[in-house]
């Protein structure tokens, strides 16, 4: 067997290590083998490729590989778990250099053929924006640039120019594959997009960029297949450039956001906002609760007037049971007045069979607040409102209520933002470490204890 | 005719990685996004040819500044991923 | 000839059930069966003489009912005046209690009816629809609660209210058949924490099953009869018991006794020093005060504060919810009939041969013809066929 | 100079709750305070002068005590020979039926004491751990289902047994207030089906949520206080009211009314015509009946039959469970006396100008000073100051 | 663009709706539109095809399409629904007998290289024991072969043989590709082979063993594809094979089979077996109990003890709501003596806030048995045992039993074969009508009701 | 080297065939064998290319039976298919 059908057939080998490497990174239980997996293919892959007859000298090759690991090896070992985003969209814009320098290695190479040129450059531009994209999500990841989204008037306009720029410049290189001063401006132009279209961005949207930057990063990788030849970049790179997409969706979903409203913020006009909200709204989904829900060791549910009148107090049984297997402690927390009369909470609970044990007190679980994982906080309103503690002049100054609003996670599950029976604001539903879950409360529940069961 | 190929082999690998990730949780998003990062330093392959390849300095050193940036993506890469899912623990 | 059955009412002091219901009417008559009740049957459940002949009985005095009836039912035994006004030939059906009135029974062989005790028919499923003492024992399980409910000082569920958390309260029941289910069923549902013991092994995942919790007591080898009794405890086994609730009936707010031997007398299951061990204001329902107590001090048809805990013997306890007592009642009287009633000729025929009637007959043409009773009350067996 | 709190015996008839349980007395201690009780304070529910003696407090005869407190507190109001014995400037805390006793808060003014009427306290979220009105109310729900179910003459669940099906009962709640929600809740858990009204709309929700039916009754506008007490309806409305609750009435085993209007005399929900259509045997329990009654016929503290229907009067409904009821009151007394508690001076300071004390003292310093009460009983508001 | 790579965009395009196709056809709502799809796509492919130029005559190629296409309309238009299984298991056949004209074709028309020959030998064999194993599968299913599984002495080592020599002789041509004489030897062999392997399958299994042939026809594609060098043949075949592959798991799975134990049958030395059981036990998994619960109108629930022990009763009322939201009647038939005391399952039934009205004594519920589409059985036995009707002389008979056993459908949700209180085997449990559901109540349930919220 | 794009691309597809079906309700099991039947006639491509090529007449022979059994195979599967799922009622 030749050597180029050798390292074509570990290629294939190679190849399908990555899918699945890249399945089991889905799954919570698998991951970590999943990338252990995907590692070794690229592993496979590099030393193959060593053994390609077009190579000829070794000396650069182990040289650079040698830095870049020592560089690589040293940042991933150095840096904070809190720091981790910044680093992935580092990495990224260091890898969309690298797809870059192919793009133009291969430009500079030779004259192409049309074909080859186009994708060339089209791997050429998307490193390019690639790399400045990450570099700026980095920065206002790590706060070296403002988190705020930066607008200025009539940068739709700027940006729609910048785009029709590159293109023409791009056509002009396709055209003539010999003028590689035009590539020289592409690459220019690229860089400005990738600044320009991130800038707009807010700091809270950040993952998503980088989740479709990094997308984008395979794209670039599989147009540089394209433009060599080469399976495994196509197959490799698409499969990033897919699973990506489908990742920032994911994500987008997650966040309550909307991919295109996103990824358009620098075609936008800016519109100015006087209005000052303190804090804000953090609506979630049940899928991404549930994940939460998972990870934690000890639940403090506090249920209210809503589990009533949803009757979701079956449900909520059956979701302590589930997280109690799942080897979390789950205690309830029952205000004296929760509910419209005087041991609501107490019929309900003893009808769906909970054990009187984990009833607790508010004193009780007010004291060990802090140490709650999660405080679920189900159809309740006024006996949660931290209007009663901090709010002078507020209708419920005074009322002893259960500060859910000190355990590390809150969930709210109500129907909407109205007020509860005393008919005042509640602060808790803005807190940073709030989340709502908007819902009837058995739906909600049943939907979380779906989650578990699957 | 090659580009056919290369044309099939684009068009399943796009809806193999469509399919792949179609339900995750919001906890591995982070380690996923970061793992198939690693995936995307595959440039490397090129880039070291280009490297090892007398044919143009130009050409030789992008391929050098190629491998070396796709080198510290994969390397740190996976090593990254690999910390962030050793912190999960096994169900 | 048709067959009359024959309704007095009960004259037994405080009793309000009856054996006849105007629903059940309609059935009797389909089985071509002639019915006469004395006035005032139902009265203490509200049920008008009217509304029985609207339904078609025939109502009579006492003694022209009496003397009506081929065959007589009642809920207690009737007295033995009146079993004279019977006809010789009738067939007389009620609690009888044979186990222990053997004087009764004596006297009523004399007289020559037939006599055929309610609380002897067979535990065999075919016959769990004539089974009174179940349909009975049950409705006492809920009254007792009841009335526990009603002597307790506090509410049964636990509250958590501005005004400070209530506790539940905490319900023992010893002896879970029949009654006992239903009291741990009626307990728990009322909201109190309810513990159980019962000596036969298998009850425990039935007291589990209603949400209540069973109390292990390791007594090593006990038994149950083929028709689900208890058998007696031997005397060690009985002490250890003894030993081993008396920390769960200290900790209890109300203790329900609902232990049966059948045809022996209840276990003694609760003694001075153990209730003395109660917190002051608890209550004690003894299930089993009539037939000579499961606790020690209770007092048949009364509520007595010994040591600062109510102890209630009330006893007749379905009767507290009388009208579903006799509707229950009625019906498995009804279900009784309707077994051995022929309907091309109107007339019901009691088979001795047959094996419930074999079981729950007591007398017969002069003599006690039941065997079990004979041998409990050691009849030799020779002195009459 | 350190304030005693004193708690003598009530001496209302069948009164059995106390304003103290010994758990009480540390937290009175921590503020500094000093308990004196009458000797046999607790005796009714159990509770030994020992027990609150070991806790802390001092035990003394009635008049001594109440000689020796600076505040006395008592669940039903002093009898006027009593106050003589208190301190002048003592301040008397019970229950004093604010709108219906004149005569007495007239005598009370004269005496010169402060007191507070427990009644008046606002239904503020500051206030409800001193609302004794929500919790007695609340005891009192249960304790209705409860002599309810001891008086019926069925069961409340449903049962489905070899001796026929037993149906539900159905009872009837008329007033869906703190007191209507617990007997619906209470009820419901028995097994019984339960329907409910109100006249404020907001309720149907609440009943829903515990599984009782709504009675949906179109009477058009109809309103509610700023503390969430029912307004009075026009006497069209008050008919719509009582034709369409007949038929439900009429249907019902046991009918619950636990109607009140703040301030005024309860309304009148069922005339004898209504009673008339009820099944014979069924129960009425008219929780107002010693404030007048929402029932036609029925007597304060009494049980009576009306046309084969028994309805209940017997009043005090809390004393029924007279322990739990105790803790809570007396829970409710702590809440109030710590809100005005200065641990430093181990005093009590009743500032007259706090929004609690404004709604809920009525006489100081010899005049009727509350403003409600004033105007109820049209005292010129010129009379004194 | 040549005629040759236009062919083969198209063939992409083609492909991608295959994909498409087979994608839709997973899920019930999108079924109908998947198959369409994929109908287009081979539509859409054999247009293509024609624009061969190694295409000369176009004349047989239409008599043959049109020929085939009368057939396939009509018999497609035909069959009676219950006769499905067998049409599918006919096509198959006829699919498996292209394959095999095809790569005989290929055989036949030139010298091949041995990787060539190689793969077409493969396609050969593969297409030929599809087409004579799918007619057997067609002759047990439709009952003109008997459906017991056919077994003889040494049957094993008779079918070692038989492929022993398909290998050999496979060999032999492909060492010397013009030897086309091993190649007929080979095709009779692979369709002695494909009869051999079915016969000793039962007729209950045929679905499973129809699904995995097939699976192969997709690989007889796959491999004329490469032999061919066509892609859009692998893909295709690729796909058909792969899920091919997946689906018959599935199968065996829902049928409790395990995939080897069935195609080993042929290999597996004959056991005789004399006891005779009248009627048989069929478990079922709950996920096709749950189709069958969804397209029910009207159910009854026969509750007994086990659903007091397994306290089922909250997730049954769950289920209740789910079954009347998707517009089926729910009813409870209660017998007198269900359960350990009188009223338990009314106790329970409250406790869940089943409604009052929906519960039915014996009676109501025996004189409209028949019109149940289904009655689900929970953890009760004795209350339902027809034996109390028809077996004289059992210790429970003449007891008034619920006569689930004359519903449309039973399902009986127990643990196990255990008996219940009176100790007596319940004949409901091998009736044709009964399904049983083995677990605990409440889990099963839960596990129905998930489906449902799916 | 086409035989290696040959075989990523099969690599690809079993892995799309296997990720594509991975929860199919049973009551679809029938028809999605079906319908993945008449996909198999896929062969009818290379029948057709057969039979209308000159090369030999057991060829044509061979590849006119090739068609016919396909297309009975393409389009009764197809047709079958559609009306097994013509029966379900849309949820
Ligand atoms: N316990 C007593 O004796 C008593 C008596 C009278 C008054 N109160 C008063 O009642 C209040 C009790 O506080 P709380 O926190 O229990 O209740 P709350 O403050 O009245 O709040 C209940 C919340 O539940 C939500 N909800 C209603 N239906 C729901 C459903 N189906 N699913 C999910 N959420 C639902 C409502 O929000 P959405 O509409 O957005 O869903 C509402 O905000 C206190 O103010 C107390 O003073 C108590
Ligand atoms: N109602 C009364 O008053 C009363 C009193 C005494 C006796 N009895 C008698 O009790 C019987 C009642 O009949 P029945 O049909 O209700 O009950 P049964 O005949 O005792 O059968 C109950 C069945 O439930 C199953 N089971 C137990 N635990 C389970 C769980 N966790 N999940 C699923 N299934 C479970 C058991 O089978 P597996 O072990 O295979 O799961 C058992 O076969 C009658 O014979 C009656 O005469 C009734
Ligand atoms: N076959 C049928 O259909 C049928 C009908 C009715 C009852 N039964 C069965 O018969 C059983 C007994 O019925 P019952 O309630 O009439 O019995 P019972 O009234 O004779 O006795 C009541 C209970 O007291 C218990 N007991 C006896 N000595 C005790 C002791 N020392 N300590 C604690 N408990 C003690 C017994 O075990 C029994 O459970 C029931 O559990 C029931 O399962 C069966
Ligand atoms: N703010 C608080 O924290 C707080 C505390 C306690 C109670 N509350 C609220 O106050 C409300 C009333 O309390 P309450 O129970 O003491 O009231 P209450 O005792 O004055 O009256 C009882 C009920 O009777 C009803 N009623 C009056 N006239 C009626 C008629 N003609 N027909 C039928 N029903 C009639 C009233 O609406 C009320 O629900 C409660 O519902 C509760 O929500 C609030």
């Amino acid at each position: 067997m030749d050597n180029l059908v050798f390292i074509n057939v570990v290629y294939v080998f190679a190849a399908a290590l990555f899918i699945f490497g890249l399945k089991l990174l889905g799954h919570p239980a698998t991951a970590r083998k999943g990338n252990i997996l995907s590692g070794i293919a690229m592993l496979v892959a590099i030393i193959v490729t060593l053994m390609d007859q077009n190579i000829v000298s070794y000396g650069w090759i182990i040289v650079s590989v040698l830095a870049g690991s020592v560089v690589g090896i040293y940042v991933s070992q150095k840096v904070e778990m809190t720091g981790m985003p910044e680093l992935v969209s580092l990495f990224n814009g260091v890898g969309g250099l690298a797809s870059a320098a192919v793009a133009t290695a291969a430009i500079v190479a030779s004259d192409l053929s049309s074909g080859i040129a186009t994708i060339s450059v089209i791997a050429l531009i998307i490193g390019a924006v690639t790399f400045s994209g990450s570099f700026v999500a980095w920065g206002k990841l790590s706060e070296r640039i403002s988190g705020k989204p930066i607008v200025f008037h009539l940068q739709a306009i700027a940006n729609y120019g910048l785009i029709a720029a590159t293109i023409l410049f791009s056509s002009l290189y396709v055209m003539d594959p010999s003028s590689i001063t035009f590539v020289y401006v592409v690459i220019a132009l690229a860089l400005i997009i990738g600044v320009m279209v991130v800038l707009p961005i807010g700091g809270a949207d950040m993952p998503v960029v980088i989740s479709l930057l990094n997308s984008y990063s395979g794209l670039a990788a599989c147009a540089a297949g394209f433009a060599l030849e080469n399976n495994l970049l196509i197959v490799a790179g698409a499969l990033v450039g897919a699973s990506g997409i489908i990742l920032t969706n994911i994500m987008c979903k997650a966040m309550n956001r909307s991919l295109i409203n996103v990824l358009t913020s620098g075609f936008q006009e800016v519109v100015t906002n006087d209005v000052v909200v303190e804090g804000e709204i953090k609506p979630i989904i049940t899928e991404d609760a549930f994940y939460v829900f998972e990870a934690a060791q000890s639940i403090l549910v506090i249920p209210g007037y809503g589990m009533a009148v949803a009757q979701a107090q079956h449900a909520m049984k059956e979701l302590q049971e589930l997280l109690e297997k799942n080897d979390a402690e789950v205690v309830y927390g029952i205000h004296p007045v929760a509910g419209r009369m005087p041991g609501h909470m107490n019929v309900l609970l003893a009808e769906a069979d909970v054990s009187y044990d984990l009833l607790l007190e508010m004193d009780e679980v007010n004291s060990r607040m802090e140490n709650f994982d999660i405080a679920i906080v189900i159809g309740a309103n006024d006996v949660v409102n931290p209007a009663a503690r901090e709010l002078k002049g507020s209708p419920i100054y005074g009322m002893p209520v259960i500060n859910a609003d000190l355990a590390k996670n809150v969930f709210v599950i109500k129907r909407s933002m109205s007020s509860g029976f005393a008919g005042v604001e509640n602060p808790l539903f803005f807190k940073d470490n709030t989340r709502m879950i908007f819902g009837d409360a058995k739906e909600v529940i049943s939907n979380i204890v779906r989650q578990f069961n699957d | 005719m090659i580009t056919i190929y290369l044309l099939f082999i684009l068009m399943l690998a796009i809806f193999l990685g469509f399919e792949l990730i179609q339900k995750v949780p919001a906890t591995l998003h982070t380690p996923l996004m970061s793992g198939a990062n690693a995936i995307s330093g595959i440039t490397i392959l090129a880039a070291i040819v280009l490297a090892g390849n007398d044919s143009s300095t130009a050409a030789t050193v992008l391929g050098v500044i190629g491998v070396f940036c796709a080198t510290v993506n994969v390397v740190g890469g996976y090593l990254v991923t690999d910390r962030m899912l050793a912190m999960f623990k096994k169900k | 000839m048709m067959t009359t059955i024959a309704f007095p009412k009960d004259r037994k002091q405080d009793e309000k059930r009856c054996a006849l219901m105007p629903s059940n009417l309609k059935a009797y008559s389909l089985l071509g069966l002639e019915i006469i009740i004395e006035s005032g049957l139902g009265e203490d459940i509200f049920i008008s003489d009217e509304a029985y002949e609207a339904a078609g009985a025939t109502v009579l005095p006492r003694d022209n009912t009496l003397a009506a009836g081929d065959i007589v039912i009642t809920v207690n035994k009737l007295p033995l005046s009146d079993i004279k006004i019977c006809k010789p030939k009738a067939c007389l059906i009620s609690f009888l209690d044979p186990f222990n009135e053997l004087d009764y029974l004596t006297s009523l062989s004399g007289s020559g009816q037939t006599s055929i005790s309610v609380e002897m028919i067979p535990r065999s499923s075919r016959c769990q629809k004539m089974d009174a003492l179940s349909s009975q024992a049950s409705l006492a399980g809920y009254s007792m609660v009841s009335i526990g409910m009603q002597q307790l000082n506090t509410i049964f569920p636990m509250m958590m209210t501005p005004s400070g958390t209530i506790k539940s309260a905490k319900v023992f029941v010893i002896g879970a058949g029949v009654a006992g289910l239903q009291a741990i069923a009626t307990a728990k549902r009322l909201g109190a924490t309810v513990t159980a013991f019962d000596t036969r092994p298998v009850v425990a995942e039935q007291v589990k099953s209603l949400g209540g919790k069973f109390l292990e007591i390791d007594l090593g080898q006990t038994a149950q009869t083929e028709q689900g009794y208890a058998t007696e405890l031997t005397s060690e086994q009985m002490a250890i018991q003894q030993a081993a609730q008396a920390a769960c009936i200290a900790d209890s707010d109300i203790v329900i006794t609902t232990a049966q031997l059948f045809g022996r007398k209840p276990p003694r299951l609760i003694n001075k020093e153990t209730i003395g061990k109660m917190k002051p204001g608890s209550v004690i329902v003894d299930m089993a005060a009539e037939n000579g107590g499961n606790v020690e001090g209770s007092i048949p048809g009364k509520t007595v504060l010994e040591q600062n805990v109510y102890i209630i013997g009330n006893g007749n306890w379905p009767c507290m919810v009388a009208k579903d007592a006799s509707q229950m009642y009625a019906n498995n009287m009804l279900n009784l009939i309707s077994e051995f009633a022929d309907k091309e000729t109107n007339t019901v025929n009691l088979d001795l041969n047959d094996d419930i009637l074999q079981s729950c007959v007591i007398t017969h043409s002069g003599n006690i013809v039941n065997s079990v009773i004979r041998k409990h009350h050691n009849i030799d067996t020779e002195t009459n066929a």
